[in-house]
């Protein structure tokens, strides 16, 4: 199993050493894995439909507790089977749709690489790992919308996606790990069995809400939404990809998968039914609004996750039921509408539905399968949409609370989306042929093959439900822990509310296709709202939130050192008075200090005048010999108590400094007084605060008991181990000798670095190399 | 009273007091160069004074100090003298 | 050659001086370690006449303190007593003395007393411009110094 | 001779900076002699590394004066890993700076000092005694002050003014705090310190002096509102320096806090309160900074400063899991940050220019380039099971375990920031179309430069993009060293022990 | 500077500058010096001597340039260091000579160490001074 | 004294810090001399003060006989002296070039590496 | 007897520091206040030094003051020298009663050549009376 992940992976690293290659006719030679797969995977369906669930670990991190453990069961197989089914359509329909394309090789890279971590999703069993191949999924599709990477357009489409479903991701991550740490384990088949436990967990809700984050993301829930209908910029064969069978119904993998583990709670519920019910309306009908073919169905795409949502909010089994199916029927007759839009703009080059029509004329097939897929959306006998949407009023229809107001809801969604299918699989094909479009070709096998297929699929699986049902859907059903055992799917359920309530889908809707025609008019109507839609409160927030983030790094970076500097201090200054003074220990002890001394008050005031000389004068040349002054006054003080070595490294260093100061200071200009009394003042107390807190932080520590533990050692032995009398040096050369060591190094640095600073005048050529 | 008593009372003190006069001028200035030559002067009082210090401690250790406090205090007044002729050329 | 080896000694003196170590090894170590000295630095014009020198410097050395005693109570007087006496101002002293080392001695002792400062000396080596703190007459005070120090200097460097 | 083994690194480093001096303007020799050298010290770092794994910690007293006399060189894991990954991306650099400094800087002392500053990162993560250490990050901060202003370019010097003055505060902030501790306990040892330190009674006392060790690391590392340095120079000086500087020296900082914290200072809840308010600002600080930029290096520099916080965060949390993932990030960061600044230093040979709006058109021009600094670049996002992903998992779970949910937050932002930044500067660099720059006369242009400078340029980059991939896909061996690290450190101990209760080797 | 009095006094003083630096490199171990303050004397003998006399007759007087001690005195601390490791003692170890000598006293790795002190500290003082006076 | 000390430091601190907020370069380096003075300073008072018995072994004897100053502050004085004399010659020749390429002392104008983003 | 001797010289040379530090302050002009003082503190330096010697009364101690002493001899006088001559070039007036000044016009501006005589380019040489003093 790991293998078959991990195909997806080989062959796109394969594309990149070999990828010129294939840019030829070898293109549909690549189909070859997902159709391969697709075999290996249906090979499990007679196990997987006797109840048996496969799975397969292998060790990869074990230090966190993650490992590859896969787990194939009815949900897993379902996904498996479109990912790698639809995948192999796709990959045959793109050898076509993008023949000759510079960039096909990467093309495919990024497709197999989309592929393999789809799969990768939906058959791990460890949270992390699904995790893992989820933010891949993530990555990949951010290269797939980002495709024609030239168009700046496509470049913000794919971003708007990453950012989105990114956001989703570390949500995900966060829930996962606050399942980890709930459970102690991250296996989703163990979390199974701690269903109470975890209910009953204080942080229930704070995961619920991480995983439902995660899902809303990727499926395009209301308000996260509006990356999706952006993400069409991508090539059709993506959008095919991604919105029919793939990246979007990762969300809906995930809640099912967890269904049986987190499910079942009132929040739980709710919030889906909430959510779903929303999306489901609200972009069902933003699709009346739409022109682009590609937008229609989009936001039809939305609008059948929002029922998905809804349908798993549900939570009964009928629910479940009426999900695994839509999950079926969408994926295939959204599928073929978007192969289908494909087909018409890689032929005709528009994409505008107000200007499409009678292209029957010239690519019958196409027309064929736009139509069966249209019928399979409207839910039309015999159709599997059909199927799929009486299961859907049935389930609401058993609904705990607002009955009325949620079948109203989803009546309403399944009568716009009928409408939006009629447009997208039916419009473009009847009426008369437009002018300009009289010479357009057909389009070639390649491209209409895997529309037509999967458009008698639909119609197939309508008629012989028994194919799908315990093949496919009953192991779904159990696999969101509810028992399927006695349903049977059929096309006929005899008279009854539902059959009611799809004739009226399916006859308003129907008028509705005649009456409402897309027009650019209503879809200006719409764009005079898009300032309270969700994408521009979101792109007006990321707005204002980067105007704020200018903000807040200029107020700290604001190019000023002294800003730098006051900033600093002031953080010092606050935290250790605040420590200081919040303490009751405040203590200074005069009793073990030593009195003062005429020649050390003299000496002390003339360091004191000295330092005070030398930050008031307005000369630069008396402040240096102010320095000098101050450096005698310290090294008188030295000498006093009892440092004669440091007296004397002190004086040399101050007189070199002075040299130094000397012999570059003619060069600088004279001293200017820059800042104003006001900045003045302000500077002097913060200075004051820190020499004050300096000061009272000096006297505590001296309040304090010593310890010359140190010192008495090296004095016992500095003359009989270390052969020398001078103790300070007897440390500097011997007892801590590589400090010494590293302090002359510093100097020859310090040497080397005027060194070139003085002597190094790049040529004005090799600036900024 | 004692050498050291001596010393350590009257001595010591008197050097300080000319310690502060010696400041006062530097501060006071008016030109760069009275301020090269109170600085030059207070050095050699400093040598003055840790001489009297090691007499006071007994320890002949401090005298090292003022060795290299003689020394190179001069060079100061090199380089600052050097730095005002640059000064003036430059002008 | 001949110079070198005298400063040779002169600074191996000094050395032991320094050390205070009269023991000849040290004589010897003082006297390898200046010969190095010597190598490092020599450009080879040291004058060389140490030898006759040192019975005319130790009685310069007293003049030198008389003077300097003498002098020193004469501004000490100045200074405490709250009227200035003083005549002051640059004189022009010109110089008998040619070598530099004969110059520089005799405008350090100048400088040394105290009332007088040694200001410059011109730059064809003629004159030493000096401060003095009391000109009664220009006359008298070029005399002063040419019968004084540089009479005593010129002997000694003869 | 085996046990001097742990200074050898240390020794071979000093030995090279030397060697390097004495051949001060052949600067062919110098270039060989640096990457022969690093290759060699790879190896020894290596080999140490191997030995402590397997021995455990090891001391050694400089000079043979025995604890806490002497001062104490220790390799715990943690250091000889720092020690590890200071070689590996000093053999990065070393080849990259051959390829990708003009020899006019080479001619100036480039190698010698750059062998300097990463003498002074291994002595800092050997050292066992306080002020030695403070002696170490004096030999990194001058060294790097030369790096910085090599070559006096304007903008360099500008930096170097801001860069000099705050890292010389944020030294006399350390060298005040080692004078308050030395007051307090009259050691400078640290294991000795950590006795000395826990039986201080005036309490307040002990926390300013951690106070003032926060804040002179933390400037050092970095972190929020001690970072201003940083932003002002590490875009100024050659990418080659930027490399060093952005890998390793702020991680010093981070590295000494780290053993500071779980050393001497612990189990006060103030200053892990403290620690962890400023890594949410740094979080957040650096992210949004890393937003606003338009020159690549400065978004790599704000960047640093963002990723800094995670190990912050780490060590304010204060758990085994909360550390070993802020080592496990620091493992991640330093390798990427290296790779990431000489990347911006090959799109600046490619294109002469580092702004994002400038740039343009790599993905079609330099595809395989291109697909080599995407490993780095999504690292660094943390695409799983890329390398920065792995210690967000402990960091998290940390979060949860403590119950610091501004924590969680702060971590979630940064690591989306980051996500958004790298995805926006993808989009700008590699997928918009090329603009038009103009030409530069003389610049030496990768398309003009020899083959062999090119392979320098490029072998580091694909050198440390390979072991990156390793610390991400074979995440099981690092997170085995980094929770190996963090209960080390937690149980400090076992350090004293290392330290106080050997005997004087002879 | 050109004044005929400082030019004489100073090349006076610097052989006496450069013996009392070596003096008090040799007593460090005993008496306050030491090879720093060693250093800097020797160095401020020669930055005297180009106060007076001009930096050219200082270079020439030198014959090498002063940056070359800085690595010659560096490798003598480094092997200084380096040679208790050979007889399998720590680094840094102080290794001496059985009897102590005339004049110096004990000699032992920590004098050598010393004198690498003293040569890093002349050639980085000069090294300084040189190259801002020359650039100034 | 060990009061006058502690506010010689305060002073030595403040001085310091107020010269690095200044605008100009010259400053800048004036405030960084004051500073490192005051840290070595801090060093010596907090290692406790002993007036006139410096840690030299007297004469012939081996070990100390009477009282003598901790050496340790000292020895750390010393080496933090002498790195803060290398930073320091690095920080003139540092604003000296600074001075000459960006042609202001006025540190408010060295802001271009903070604005071009 | 040798402390006797001891008091002497220190009170002695503390008392030259001290004359010379009041003259520091007194003196009218800059001359003046280098012409006292170097020497006056010099001698007093070099008294105390003395002083020290006789106290300790051993060959290295002696030796080291001797070193003191000559070195302060030395160089007192050159750094006298020195700002005096800085202080002419740059413009430092004479006390208004001073009675002639024979440097007037024989530096030559910028090279501080020093001429014996005055020669026929006064305007090229430093002249106090267009300078102020500051
Ligand atoms: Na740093
Ligand atoms: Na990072």
């Amino acid at each position: 199993m790991l293998t078959a992940i991990l195909l997806g992976f080989l062959f796109a690293l394969f594309l990149v050493f070999t990828g010129k290659f294939f840019r030829g006719k070898l293109a549909i030679l690549s189909a070859l894995i997902p159709a391969g797969l697709f075999v290996y995977f249906a090979s499990f369906i007679p196990q997987i439909s006797s109840g048996e669930i496969i799975s397969k670990t292998y060790q990869w991190v074990p230090a966190f507790g993650v490992d590859l453990s896969f787990k194939l069961d009815g949900l897993s197989l379902l996904f498996s089977l479109m990912i790698t089914g639809i995948g192999f359509l796709v990959f045959a329909y793109t050898a076509s749709y993008l023949r000759g394309h510079k960039y096909l090789d990467r093309f495919y890279g990024y497709l197999s690489l989309f592929m393999a971590a789809m799969l990768g999703l939906v058959l791990s069993d460890n949270l992390i790992s699904l995790f893992v191949f989820w933010e891949l999924t993530s990555i990949s599709s951010f290269f797939l919308i980002g495709f024609n990477n030239t168009n700046p357009a496509s470049r913000k489409s794919a971003l708007t996606a990453l950012g989105i479903t990114g956001f989703g991701g570390f949500s995900l991550l966060a829930g996962a790990l606050l399942l980890g740490s709930i459970t102690g384990t991250y296996s989703i088949s163990e979390m199974l069995s701690m269903k109470e436990a975890i209910a009953g967990s204080e942080y229930y809700i704070l995961a619920v809400v991480f995983i439902f984050v995660a899902a809303f993301t990727k499926s395009a829930q209301f308000p996260f939404h509006f990356w999706l209908p952006g993400a069409m910029k991508a090539p059709t064969p993506v959008s095919t990809y991604l919105h029919s069978a793939t990246m979007v119904k990762a969300g809906i993998y995930l809640l099912m998968r967890f269904t049986p583990v987190l499910g079942d709670q009132e929040f739980w519920n709710t919030t889906l039914i909430i959510v779903g019910g929303i999306t489901m309306v609200y972009s069902a009908i933003h699709t009346l609004f739409r022109t682009d073919l590609k937008g229609v169905l989009a936001y039809s795409t939305i609008s059948a996750l929002g029922i998905l949502v809804f349908l798993i909010g549900l939570g009964s089994k009928d629910a479940f039921m009426a999900a695994s199916v839509f999950i079926i029927v969408h994926a295939l007759y959204k599928a073929t509408l978007f192969l289908v839009t494909g087909i018409i703009d890689h032929q005709t080059g528009t994409r505008d539905v107000t200007k499409l029509a009678g292209l029957r004329k010239i690519m019958m097939p196409v027309a064929i399968a736009g139509i069966l897929a249209a019928i399979s959306s409207a839910g039309i006998p015999p159709t599997i949409g059909f199927l799929g949407k009486e299961l859907t009023y049935e389930a609401s229809m058993h609904a705990e609370t607002l009955t009325i107001v949620i079948v109203i809801a989803i009546v309403l969604t399944k009568i716009l989306l009928l409408w939006a299918g009629f447009v997208a699989g039916i419009k473009p094909f009847t009426g008369k042929l437009p002018e300009p479009y009289k010479d357009v070709k057909a389009p070639d096998f390649l491209m209409w093959g895997p529309a037509i297929i999967l458009a008698v699929l639909g119609l197939l699986f309508g008629i012989f439900p028994m194919i799908i049902e315990s093949a496919l859907v009953k192991p779904v059903v159990s696999a969101l822990g509810a028992d399927a055992s006695e349903y049977h799917l059929a096309l006929w359920h005899g008279f009854n509310t539902v059959l009611l309530l799809s004739a009226i889908t399916i006859v308003v809707g129907i008028l509705l296709y005649f009456f409402v025609k897309p027009s650019a008019n209503l879809e200006n109507r719409i764009g005079k709202l898009e300032f309270i839609s969700p994408k521009s409160i979101l792109e007006k927030g990321t707005h204002y939130f980067n105007v704020f983030s200018a903000f807040w790094t200029n107020v700290f970076q604001n190019g000023y050192l002294r800003n730098y500097v006051t900033t600093i201090v002031l953080f010092l200054v606050v935290l250790v008075s605040y420590i200081m003074f919040g303490s009751s220990r405040v203590v200074i002890d005069h009793t073990q200090l030593s009195q003062v001394t005429a020649y050390e008050l003299v000496v002390a005031l003339i360091l004191i005048a000295g330092v005070f000389y030398t930050v008031f004068t307005k000369s630069r040349l008396a402040a240096v010999a102010a320095m000098g002054v101050v450096g005698l006054a310290i090294c008188l003080i030295f000498v006093f108590y009892s440092a004669p070595d440091l007296a004397m490294t002190q004086f040399s260093i101050d007189t070199l400094t002075v040299i130094l100061f000397v012999l570059v200071l003619y060069r600088l200009p004279k001293y200017l007084t820059l800042s104003d009394y006001k900045m003045r003042v302000r500077d002097g107390v913060l200075s004051a605060a820190l020499g004050t807190v300096v000061c009272l932080l000096a006297l505590q520590v001296l309040a304090e008991p010593t310890n010359s533990e140190l010192g008495d050692f090296y004095a016992k032995n500095a003359y009989i181990m270390a052969h020398g009398k001078n103790v300070v040096n007897v440390i500097l050369v011997d007892f801590r000798g590589i400090d010494t060591f590293m302090e002359i190094s510093v100097l020859a640095i310090a040497a080397i670095g005027v060194f070139g600073l003085l002597k190094l005048r790049l040529k004005s050529t090799d600036r900024s190399q | 009273m004692t050498l050291t008593d001596y010393l350590y009372y009257i001595i010591l003190p008197v050097l300080a007091f000319s310690v502060l006069l010696i400041v006062y001028r530097f501060i006071k200035g008016p030109s760069i160069a009275d301020k090269i030559i109170a600085l030059d002067v207070l050095i050699t009082t400093g040598i003055g004074i840790i001489g009297v210090y090691s007499i006071i401690h007994g320890r002949s250790t401090f005298l090292d100090t003022a060795m290299i406090l003689a020394l190179i205090a001069f060079l100061s007044t090199v380089a600052f003298s050097y730095y005002l002729e640059k000064r003036n050329r430059k002008k | 050659m001949k110079s070198r080896f005298v400063s040779n000694l002169l600074l191996t003196f000094v050395w032991v001086a320094l050390t205070g170590d009269f023991g000849f090894q040290n004589y010897l170590f003082g006297f390898i370690l200046n010969f190095f000295i010597l190598w490092v630095i020599t450009r080879g014009n040291s004058d060389a006449r140490y030898f006759t020198l040192l019975p005319k410097l130790i009685a310069f050395f007293f003049y030198f303190l008389w003077e300097l005693f003498k002098a020193n109570l004469q501004v000490a007087y100045e200074v405490i007593t709250p009227n200035f006496r003083m005549k002051p101002g640059i004189v022009k002293v010109p110089l008998t003395v040619q070598s530099d080392l004969g110059i520089t001695f005799l405008a350090n002792m100048i400088s040394l007393t105290p009332g007088t400062l040694s200001l410059d000396v011109s730059n064809d080596k003629k004159v030493l411009y000096v401060h003095s703190m009391y000109i009664t007459n220009r006359e008298e005070f070029i005399e002063g110094i040419k019968n004084g120090f540089e009479k005593r200097i010129l002997e000694i460097l003869r | 001779m085996t046990q001097q083994l742990i200074l050898y690194p240390l020794l071979l480093q000093l030995l090279l900076a030397i060697l390097l001096m004495f051949f001060w303007k052949r600067i062919g020799a110098q270039r060989i002699i640096s990457m022969l050298g690093s290759i060699v010290h790879l190896g020894v770092s290596i080999g140490v590394f191997a030995y402590i794994w397997n021995n455990g910690t090891q001391t050694i007293q400089a000079g043979g004066w025995e604890a806490p006399f002497g001062i104490t060189f220790i390799a715990d894991t943690f250091a000889i890993t720092m020690v590890l990954l200071t070689s590996i991306a000093g053999l990065a650099v070393s080849i990259f700076s051959s390829g990708s400094v003009i020899s006019d800087r080479l001619r100036f002392g480039y190698f010698p000092i750059f062998h300097f500053l990463l003498l002074g990162l291994t002595g800092a993560f050997l050292t066992g005694d306080i002020f030695n250490l403070y002696v170490w990050f004096e030999i990194i901060i001058i060294s790097s002050f030369v790096l910085i202003t090599i070559g006096g370019e304007k903008a360099q010097l500008e930096g170097a003014v801001k860069y000099f003055t705050l890292n010389f505060l944020a030294s006399i902030i350390f060298l005040t705090a080692i004078a308050v501790l030395y007051g307090l306990t009259g050691s400078l040892n640290m294991a000795d310190l950590a006795n000395k330190v826990a039986a201080v009674e005036n309490r307040a006392l002990v926390e300013i002096t951690a106070i003032l060790f926060l804040i002179g690391f933390g400037i050092k590392s970095a972190v929020f509102p001690l970072y201003f340095w940083l932003p002002a120079s590490y875009h100024t000086p050659p990418s080659a320096v930027s490399a060093i500087f952005g890998g390793l020296l702020t991680k010093v900082g981070v590295y000494a806090l780290i053993r500071v914290f779980t050393l001497i200072f612990v189990g006060d809840v103030f200053l892990d309160q403290i620690l962890l308010v400023l890594a949410i600002f740094t979080l957040f600080s650096g992210a949004v900074g890393a937003l606003v930029q338009n020159n690549i290096r400065k978004v790599f520099s704000y960047l640093i400063i963002c990723h800094i916080g995670y190990m912050i965060i780490g060590l304010g949390m204060f758990t085994e899991v909360a550390i070993a993932g802020a080592i496990f990030y620091l493992v991640h960061d330093i390798l990427v940050k290296t790779n990431l600044f000489m990347i911006s230093g090959l799109i600046y040979r490619i294109k002469g220019s580092n702004s994002m709006r400038a740039l343009g058109g790599f993905y079609a021009n330099y595809p395989k380039l291109s697909l080599l600094m995407f490993i780095p670049l999504f690292s660094l996002v943390g695409i799983p099971p890329l390398s920065g992903f792995w210690p967000k998992i402990s960091l998290i779970t940390a979060s949860f375990d403590t119950g610091s949910y501004w924590s969680l937050a702060a971590i979630i932002f940064a690591s989306f920031i980051t996500l958004v930044v790298i995805a926006k500067l993808w989009a700008e660099v590699f997928w918009k179309d090329a603009q038009e720059i103009p030409v530069r006369p003389k610049f030496r242009y990768y398309h003009k430069i020899k083959n062999i400078k090119r392979i320098q340029i490029i072998v580091p980059i694909v050198f440390l993009s390979l072991v990156t991939l390793y610390v991400g896909f074979g995440a099981e061996h690092i997170q085995t060293l980094a929770t190996r690290i963090s209960s080390e450190l937690m149980d400090n101990q076992q350090y004293i022990d290392a330290v106080l209760n050997t005997q004087i080797s002879e | 500077m050109s004044t005929l009095i400082l030019r004489t006094a100073s090349n006076y003083l610097l052989p006496v500058l450069l013996v009392f630096s070596i003096f008090i490199l040799l007593r460090g171990h005993y008496l306050p010096g030491g090879g720093f303050v060693g250093g800097l004397i020797a160095a401020i003998a020669f930055v005297l001597h180009a106060f007076a006399n001009g930096l050219d007759d200082t270079k020439n007087l030198l014959r090498f340039h002063p940056g070359f001690l800085m690595p010659v005195g560096l490798a003598l601390a480094f092997f200084s260091g380096m040679s208790p490791i050979f007889v399998d003692q720590a680094f840094m170890t102080g290794l001496w000579f059985p009897e102590p000598f005339p004049v110096i006293g004990n000699v032992g790795s920590a004098l050598f160490f010393d004198i690498g002190v003293y040569l890093v500290v002349i050639g980085v003082t000069l090294t300084i001074i040189f190259t801002i006076s020359e650039s100034a | 004294m060990e009061v006058l000390l502690a506010i010689i430091i305060g002073i030595l601190y403040a001085a310091g810090i107020y010269m690095m907020l200044r605008r100009s370069l010259v400053k800048l380096i004036i405030g960084i001399i004051l500073l490192g003075n005051g840290a070595n300073l801090l060093i010596f008072l907090l290692g406790r003060i002993t007036e006139g018995a410096p840690p030299i072994i007297p004469g012939e004897s081996k070990v100390f006989l009477e009282a003598y100053a901790d050496p340790v502050p000292q020895a750390l004085i010393l080496t933090a002296i002498v790195i803060s004399f290398g930073l320091q010659s690095f920080a003139i020749i540092l604003v000296k070039r600074a001075h000459k390429v960006v042609k202001t002392d006025d540190l408010d104008e060295m802001n271009a590496t903070d604005e071009d983003s | 007897m040798s402390s006797v001797i001891i008091v002497i010289l220190v009170t002695l040379g503390t008392l030259f520091v001290l004359l010379s530090a009041i003259g520091l302050v007194r003196m009218p002009d800059t001359y003046m206040r280098i012409s006292v003082n170097t020497k006056a503190a010099t001698l007093g330096v070099g008294l105390i030094l003395v002083g020290t010697a006789v106290f300790f009364n051993d060959l290295s101690t002696t030796s080291r003051s001797l070193v003191i002493i000559l070195f302060v001899f030395l160089t007192a006088p050159v750094s006298a020298h020195l700002i005096g001559r800085a202080s002419y070039f740059m413009g430092v007036k004479l006390w208004k009663g001073s009675i002639m000044d024979d440097l007037r016009g024989k530096y030559q501006k910028n090279s501080y050549i020093l001429k014996s005589e005055i020669d026929d380019t006064p305007e090229n040489n430093v002249d106090h009376s267009k300078m102020n003093d500051k």
